[in-house]
């Protein structure tokens, strides 16, 4: 019973931290934007301000059941994926649920929360929004490809399916896998590209076009819990990603100094591209990204 | 008399009267529809065990039937999913024609199915697998002349299937003298190497044909979707578990005894893949739910084949779990769509639209069966693909796993296409009628996602009589060494224990689920469908604003070359061909007397030129 | 040669619409004809398969309020030639109908819905909504020019006042918000 | 009442000639005498099974010649098989036509019960003679009432079916006669027994020659390809259950004469392969041309010679479980395919042409023959729980264990084919709609009943095989032991 | 706690804070004025800066900025649009068109005052307003949001009957859902 406190608590903690890493970045990210494009930009708390004013919308609609719960499955991935990553490698404060924490496991619960988003999306009987789920699901299938090809690379080169088992190799042989296993971290960051859904694979919400895809029914306090979902995930992948292929991290700094780095990579590369359509956007990731997935597993079977 | 004959005597019997008393009464043809399919399931659960034997002696061959661990396992899919389609069935059928006949068939099938099952020795088997053949094409053409096409494709090829079967039966009578398994299995490692290969890839076309393995898989879709949902649901639920169970037997207990047989593996493997692959692509593509299904039907089998084909403890675990799910969860989809087919009459999905406050049971039940089907925690299709994956990494098929995984996830477009087109989306005034099924087709959908569910938690429950079954095929016990009864582990040492999983989803998620009730409780409001943000405008009742054709067009442009290749047109192509030829054939009969006499002269000239070759 | 070349069309019109009247002193790649109402369809169906002036530039409407009567326009061109065709009728302006001829050019259906809406035409076998530009219209056709438009917003749409001295607002709002109106800002002021 | 083979002939053969004289006394006696007649000698030819089956062969002798010399009639128990089953069929075909063209008038009647009478005892005769002029007698009466009831209709297209029966026939008669003459000239006898005896002392090359002047006359009757030119239009020229009778009684009798002289008479070694080789073309070009046909009787047709192609193939295995698959293949073509013919004809009834596509939607008019007829199809095509599947796997076990892999491929290949045809007109009966107007015609009482007797015997069959393969068994094992028969008749010289 | 007044205000005026440093704008380009919105946001004068923020729907949005002058066609859709947004919102009118009919002040189809059917927080005056206009109009806004006075939305439910009869005045076949809270 303790231990369930305890992990319950743990999980809270986890669940804050993440959630002002993540807010930041996106505050960051648009700061950033901005002083590309040449513009002062919005302060880099701006999306507390943002997430804050959206909880504090008086009235919000929806349009059924799925609907009103599409946000929580959104949630629930968010939360679950953060828990079963492992934050810190060795600190009590983010216990977690690091059951020898599966990758199987992840790439399926990471899954849970599109489809419950999407069917609340779908219920809301907007056009728009449908149209806007089958653009994302189809990205989905896209980069799911190399990102597979990236993981299994790792499985079989370290015998292990699970994000310890991987941290723990990197541990012992003081190299990053980013090191190790070049293409697999290649292949991985490029289908980082398209889970964040920045430019130039935007297409999903596109906000002219589509009118903001799957969320175009959703205000307020909805729109609350999916923003604050997205900002989590996004620290939860972000993680996940440190902890796979740049050893992992032992402090939050060193974390934050890592995820950060990493996040850039999508966000810079987004600055400078224009959209692609889905069927571009789900081709691209078949080329060269798998072709590096590919690559890494043969490297994974040779060595 | 043993049990099993009086179990097979009910059927029969109430295959017979069940077909007669509707001319007396529909309720009475009802009650004793229920009894004849219920009865006997009773019986079997209840006073057969494993090690049970009957015989029957018939044109001076002995048949011989018999339950073990393993057949046992597929007989609860049989008559458990058979029980729950049948009463399914009462509320299905309520108000169609010709359901003796209907009724008739399904007993039949499940007879069949049973007799395949418990027989020990081969001819049995064959004769059960005619039967179901021809049964399940009886109600395959059930509706109507249309698919008269369909049907005779799909009885063609299990007709070859079976008759390869039939050949492989006897070839391996004349060398064995005998009809039983156990002998053929014994003999199999002293044939002679072309007969090694032979032997199982006779079989394994006829159990390819009814696994709706690739290349052999064309009928299925068709035929999946043109029987009555009701028969469906057991038809690609159980009726294709069937081939799933002699694949095992000619994979596990004949080819493992060779040292080539690891290159027969390789190639089913890789063929259930690919067929997990087509399938699932060819799922997304279609506008009809029945289709849909079965081609998802066609893709999960895929996954199932690769699973038993793989042969290591953990992919067979795999591969019959999937078995399990799949007669669960397909069963409950085909039910759905049968359901919404009774309630609106059209299963197409740019017809239908927005039933989820219409009928919110069966969309539950929709719900978690997709949440199963695509593999998704805590439901158990996880379990079952989680194995499956770890058992492909650690066999070292690499590439293999990249395909499953395209096509699981893959199979998410077309989940979600089922959930969207059914019952999401705008609430059109055309559907405003529809009311919720009736109870008794509700609650055996109800009932199997309950059990999906159990199952993701539990998956002991099932994975202990799978773990005996394949005891009895020769396996070591994997109980605590692959799974406990809530925990399942891969060789490495890595486990997932499931309970805690599910907890804390269920946890976060009604947490979630609270904070968005709770929080401006009173100043949120459902609005309809109808108004939505677009542009400003408001659509008008008869506007349909539902967004289904060309549902996942992005998609199938990026995978367009690879769907420009169909086999269908092969085989169309073969089909053809064969039918010109006989045209050509049939012209040797001119009809003209004066030709026929030139025959017979031509016939005794040639003879006779060749006396010495012939006599 | 463009001379010889209009004076050829105006034969070949000539001699199969007898009504048609021709006004030819235009310098221009032009020519004019009025015909009766009746000649509309079959001279703009000869313009079109027998004369190359395939492509229809405009249609038009012009209300001449004295005459009585509503004048309908319809502008050819052919794109061989390079020649363009003014094709005028007059309408009685109390009960002004015209034939359905979309299916000469199918554009055209669209310029019928709006004489319709907006002179009051009535298009006999028309197939459109009642509805082209105007939602909910109540008035009187708006393209008329016997139609008081400014009166007519009066009746409809409220006026802000202070609208009908032209004054200039700024200085209100200057005064109001306590600014200083710059000086060379004061010349627009009056 | 233990009869003697005798009768079988003498008895039909004297109630063919009575029955116009009968007639002159009452116009019913004509449809009534031959069944009481038939009835008598299933009564008698199942006694004299029984008797056989206990104590061995029954040989008769005509009077009082004592083979070889005299002619004689052995009713072994293969031949007192195949007439059983020959009478019963008769049987089955008279109470089927029993009310046959009642309304019209008396004479085509008279002709009819006539010609079928003819038919039945040239054909016992067939099996039951042990003399092969005898037989060549027996044929030309067989072949003879087979003319007259192919062109009973009397139209255009059933004379032009009679002629081309006729020609056919009469080269038939003349490679028949050749080959006895060959044979006589050579060994100076005309009983089988002595000339199986005897066999050996023949030039080799005449006695080739006559064997294949023997199969080509036989062939003709026994519709082998590609001597069957007549049978195609005759079985869809002539009455139903005509159609059923020439399937059941009058080939099976030919097949019975190739059989009788390829095992017993003729020593050949490659003779087994040559029906092999002759009987798979036949099963392959008939089951292929049957698919392409328009006209239900002429799709039967033809999946009736394929049939017999198949029991010449079985034949040809030369071993005993082969002879055992091609009897049962043959007891199951004989009840299934009069089953077809029977409930076929009713189903094309009115209609002019009889087109498969007149049968569309029949089952909602006539339930029980549609029922029937879809019964026979699925016995026919060797679906289980139905009697053809056993001979089905009895032919394929004897395959096997004769190592003829390729043949086993082919048939099953060709099965297939068969499969795709019954079935589309299953299909038709039941799932299409009706869209011609032509009036169905209810099966009369008797026909119905004989039609039920029939599907309880295909259901009986194929759920208990063993009511017959006891008989089958011996049936194989009497035609095999060939120094038996010999021994049987010409131990009556002593 | 929450009803106790003081804290009422601390909540109220964090929140008024949060809103008023995040705008999210609904930008319902009916007129000429539209062209004016993409200056606005983009690097020369960078509304962003001051939390405005463009949303792509009625449902995310805070701002209905309506840029130019409103045909009864494009009113129905305005009225539409405002009521499908979420409480609390707000409505700017941009230029002369909206405060009075502009150049438009004798067309037989444009309303001209916009305030008699929705409820206007801001206007923001001139044949265009420029950016920098516009800005000024965001910052006026902002400042309204802080003392709590931009209340448009309040107003609008408040006086429904009003605001109805006028729109139906003009727009006489009503066929939109009602306005349910």
């Amino acid at each position: 019973m303790e231990k369930v406190l305890l992990d319950i608590l743990g999980a809270i903690v986890t669940f804050l931290v993440a959630f002002v890493v993540g807010m930041t970045y996106g505050g960051l990210n648009r700061k950033i934007t901005a002083r590309v494009q040449n513009r002062k930009g919005p302060p880099w708390y701006q999306n507390f301000i943002d997430a804050y004013k959206l909880s504090s919308k008086k009235s919000a609609i929806h349009h059924g059941v799925m609907h009103h719960l599409g946000p929580a499955f959104l949630m629930v991935t968010s939360v679950m994926t953060l828990l079963i990553v492992p934050v810190l490698s060795h600190n009590n404060w983010f216990p977690n649920l690091n059951f020898q924490g599966d990758l199987i496991f992840l790439l399926y619960i990471m899954t849970f929360g599109p489809l419950g988003m999407a069917l609340g999306a779908g219920q809301t009987g907007n056009p728009n929004s449908a149209i806007g789920v089958t653009r994302g699901l189809s990205m989905m299938v896209g980069f799911e490809i190399p990102w597979v090809l990236a993981l299994v690379a790792l499985m079989i080169q370290y015998h292990t399916t699970s994000i310890t088992g991987l941290m723990a190799v990197q541990a012992h042989s003081g190299t990053w896998l980013m090191f190790s296993s070049p293409f697999a971290f290649i292949a991985a960051v490029m289908a980082l590209f398209g889970m964040f859904r920045y430019s130039p694979f935007d297409i999903v919400g596109a906000p002219t076009e589509l009118a903001s895809g799957p969320i175009a029914e959703t205000g307020g306090k909805y729109l609350f819990v999916m923003m604050s979902s997205g900002s989590v995930f996004t620290f939860a992948k972000l993680t996940l990603y440190v902890d796979l292929f740049l050893g992992g991290a032992d402090n939050l700094f060193i974390l934050i100094i890592k995820t950060f780095a990493l996040y850039l990579i999508p966000l810079l590369y987004s600055l400078v591209s224009p959209r692609y359509r889905t069927e571009q956007a789900i081709r691209w990731f078949w080329g060269w990204p798998s072709f590096f997935g590919l690559l890494a597993i043969l490297q994974a079977i040779i060595f | 008399m043993e049990m099993i004959h009086i179990i097979f005597l009910i059927f029969l019997g109430g295959a017979v009267l069940t077909y007669f008393s509707g001319k007396i009464s529909k309720v009475l043809q009802d009650i004793f529809f229920l009894a004849s399919v219920l009865v006997p399931a009773y019986l079997f659960f209840a006073y057969v065990g494993a090690g049970r034997e009957a015989t029957l002696s018939l044109g001076g061959i002995t048949l011989i039937w018999g339950v073990n661990h393993f057949s046992w396992l597929f007989s609860l899919i049989v008559l458990g999913l058979g029980s729950m389609a049948a009463i399914y069935a009462i509320g299905y059928m309520k108000g169609k024609k010709r359901k003796g006949y209907f009724y008739f068939n399904f007993i039949l099938s499940i007879m069949a199915m049973m007799g395949i099952l418990l027989s020990i020795d081969l001819i049995s088997f064959f004769i059960f697998w005619e039967i179901m053949t021809w049964s399940s094409y009886l109600v395959t053409i059930y509706n109507g002349h249309d698919i008269q096409r369909i049907g005779i494709k799909y009885f063609v090829f299990s007709a070859i299937g079976a008759y390869a079967m039939l050949m492989a039966i006897v070839i391996v009578h004349h060398l064995t003298g005998s009809f039983l398994m156990s002998s053929m299995i014994n003999f199999y490692p002293n044939m002679s190497l072309s007969m090694q290969i032979w032997i199982p890839v006779m079989f394994l076309l006829a159990f390819g044909v009814k696994a709706a393995m690739m290349p052999l898989h064309v009928w299925a879709p068709d035929a999946y979707s043109n029987a009555p949902m009701a028969y469906t649901s057991i038809f690609s639920g159980a009726l294709s578990k069937m081939g799933i169970y002699g694949m095992v037997i000619v994979l596990v207990t004949m080819i493992n005894q060779i040292p080539q047989g690891f290159w027969f593996r390789e190639v089913i493997a890789w063929l259930g893949g690919i067929t997990a692959a087509i399938g699932t692509l060819w799922a997304i593509k279609q506008d009809d739910a029945k289709k849909l299904l079965a081609y998802s039907s066609v893709a999960q089998l895929g996954y199932i084949i690769t699973g038993i084909a793989i042969g290591t403890e953990l992919g067979m675990l795999a591969g019959l779990f999937l078995a399990v799910m799949h007669a669960l969860f397909k069963g409950t989809l085909f039910m759905v769509t049968g359901a919404i087919e009774k309630q609106t009459g059209t299963t197409n999905f740019n017809e239908v639209t927005g039933l989820i406050r219409k009928m919110p049971w069966t969309f539950i039940a929709a719900l978690l069966s997709i949440i199963a089907l695509a593999g998704i925690p805590p439901l158990g299709g996880f379990v079952g693909k989680w194995m499956l994956y770890e058992s492909l990494i650690t066999s070292n098929h690499y590439l293999l796993v990249i395909v499953i995984f395209f096509s699981s996830t893959a199979a998410f477009l077309y989940c979600y296409k089922f959930l969207f087109g059914f019952f999401l989306g705008q609430e059109e005034k055309e559907w405003a009628h529809v009311k919720e099924a009736p109870a008794v087709m509700v609650v055996p959908m109800l009932i199997m996602a309950v059990m999906m569910f159990v199952l993701g938690t539990f998956p002991g429950i099932i994975l202990k009589p799978i773990n005996s079954g394949l005891m009895d095929l020769g396996f070591v016990d994997s109980f605590k060494h692959l799974w406990e009864s809530s925990v399942i582990l891969n060789v490495w040492g890595n486990h997932v224990v499931l309970q805690p999983i599910l907890y804390w989803i269920i946890g976060i998620f009604v947490f979630f689920m609270i904070f968005l009730t709770w929080k401006g409780f009173k100043t949120t409001r459902y609005v309809s469908t109808k108004d939505i943000s677009s542009s400003g405008e408001v659509p008008a009742d008869d506007e349909n604003l539902t967004f289904s054709v060309g549902f996942m067009q992005p998609f199938m442009r990026a995978v367009a070359p690879a769907m420009r290749r169909q086999i269908d047109k092969y085989y169309n192509g073969i089909a053809d061909g064969l039918e010109s030829l006989f045209e050509f054939i049939r012209r040797i009969y001119t009809g003209n007397g004066q030709t026929y006499t030139i025959y017979v002269i031509v016939f005794v000239v040639i003879v006779l030129l060749f006396k010495n070759i012939l006599f | 040669m463009m001379k010889e070349l209009k004076e050829k069309i105006v034969q070949r019109i000539k001699a199969n619409f007898a009504d048609a009247a021709e006004k030819n002193d235009f310098n221009y790649n032009r020519l004019d004809f009025t015909v009766k109402k009746e000649t509309i369809p079959s001279i703009l169906f000869y313009l079109k398969d027998e004369m190359g002036f395939i492509h229809l530039s405009d249609a038009n409407c012009v209300d001449w309020l004295e005459e009585g009567e509503l004048e309908l326009v319809f502008i050819v061109w052919s794109p061989k030639d390079k020649i363009k065709i003014f094709v005028r009728t007059r309408l009685d302006r109390d009960n002004p109908v015209m034939d359905n001829l979309d299916m000469i050019w199918p554009q055209l259906n669209t310029y019928e819905r709006e004489f319709r809406e907006m002179f009051g035409v009535q298009v006999t076998g028309l197939e459109a909504p009642d509805e082209f530009i105007l939602e909910d219209w109540q008035g009187p056709p708006p393209f008329r020019r016997d139609f008081d438009t400014a009166a007519y917003a009066e009746k409809t749409f409220w006026e802000r006042p202070g609208r009908e001295d032209a004054q200039d607002v700024r200085e209100t709002i200057a005064n109001r918000d306590g600014e200083e109106i710059p000086d060379f800002a004061k010349k627009y002021s009056r | 009442m233990v009869g003697t083979p005798v009768l079988f002939i003498a008895i039909p053969l004297l109630a063919a000639f009575l029955i116009p004289l009968l007639g002159m006394i009452w116009k019913e006696l004509v449809r009534i005498v031959p069944g009481l007649v038939l009835t008598y000698l299933l009564i008698l030819a199942v006694n004299l099974l029984v008797h056989v089956l206990a104590h061995g062969p029954v040989v008769e002798v005509i009077a009082g010649w004592v083979p070889p010399i005299g002619i004689n009639l052995v009713f072994s128990v293969f031949s007192g098989f195949l007439v059983t089953l020959m009478i019963f069929l008769g049987l089955l075909v008279w109470a089927y036509s029993y009310r046959f063209k009642r309304n019209v008038d008396y004479e085509p009647a008279l002709k009819y019960f006539l010609m079928l009478m003819m038919l039945i005892t040239g054909s016992v005769g067939i099996v039951l003679t042990g003399d092969i002029f005898n037989m060549f007698v027996f044929i030309e009466i067989t072949s003879i009432s087979g003319y007259g009831l192919t062109a009973f209709y009397k139209g255009r297209d059933s004379a032009e079916a009679s002629f081309k029966y006729v020609l056919l026939g009469s080269v038939a008669s003349t490679f028949l006669l050749l080959a006895i003459m060959i044979i006589y000239s050579q060994l100076g006898t005309l009983n089988m027994a002595d000339i199986a005896n005897k066999i050996h002392l023949m030039n080799p090359t005449l006695k080739i020659v006559s064997y294949i002047f023997f199969v080509t006359a036989l062939g003709i009757e026994a519709e082998i390809f590609p001597l069957n030119g007549w049978a195609p239009d005759a079985y869809a020229e002539a009455p139903g259950p005509v159609g059923a009778a020439f399937a059941g009684i009058v080939v099976k009798a030919s097949v019975y004469a190739i059989i009788r002289y390829t095992f017993t008479i003729f020593d050949l070694s490659g003779a087994f392969n040559f029906l092999i080789i002759i009987g798979m073309i036949t099963l392959i070009v008939a089951e292929t041309a049957a698919i392409r046909q328009e006209k239900l009787k002429r799709m039967l047709a033809y999946s009736s010679i394929g049939q017999m192609g198949l029991v010449l193939v079985a034949f040809g295995f030369g071993t005993e479980e082969g002879v055992f698959a091609a009897l049962f293949l043959m007891l199951n073509h004989a009840i299934i395919k009069s089953l077809l013919f029977f409930s076929g004809s009713y189903l094309v009834y009115n209609s002019k042409c009889k087109y498969i596509k007149e049968v569309n939607g029949m089952s909602k008019f006539l339930p029980v023959t549609s029922l029937l007829f879809a019964l026979g199809a699925f016995a026919i095509v060797g679906l289980p729980p139905f009697a053809g599947f056993w001979s089905k796997l009895s032919v394929m076990t004897a395959a096997a264990d004769s190592n003829m892999i390729l043949i086993m491929v082919l048939v099953l290949m060709v099965s297939v084919v068969e499969l795709v045809y019954y079935l589309r007109v299953v299909n038709r009966i039941y799932f299409f709609k009706k869209e011609t107007a032509i009036e169905p015609k209810k099966p009369t009482f008797n026909a119905l009943v004989v039609m039920i007797v029939l599907g309880v015997i295909i259901l009986a069959i194929g759920f208990y095989p063993d009511v017959v393969t006891g008989v089958l068994h011996k049936a194989s094992a009497s035609l095999m032991d060939k120094s038996q028969y010999i021994h049987h008749v010409l131990s009556l010289r002593q | 706690m929450v009803n106790d007044k003081n804290s009422q205000k601390i909540v109220d005026f964090i929140q008024n804070w949060a809103r008023k440093h995040s705008i999210w704008v609904l930008a319902y380009g009916t007129g000429c004025g539209a062209i004016e919105i993409p200056p606005t946001m983009t690097s020369r004068y960078d509304a962003e800066r001051l939390g405005v923020r463009g949303a792509a729907t009625p449902r995310q949005a805070d701002v209905l900025l309506i840029t130019g002058y409103l045909t009864v066609k494009t009113l129905k859709r305005v009225i539409r649009v405002y009521e499908q947004m979420q409480d609390p919102k707000y409505v700017i009118g941009f230029g002369s068109c909206t405060i009075n009919g502009g150049m438009y002040y004798d067309s037989y189809n444009t309303i001209k005052v916009l305030d008699k059917y929705l409820p206007v927080d801001v206007y923001i005056n001139g044949c265009m307003p420029r950016p920098e206009a516009v800005l000024s109009g965001f910052a006026r806004l902002q400042k309204r949001i802080a003392e709590g006075r931009a209340n448009g939305a309040q107003q609008y439910k408040d006086n429904l009957e009003w605001y109805r009869a006028n729109q139906k005045k003009i727009i006489p076949n009503w066929i939109m859902p009602e306005y349910n809270w």
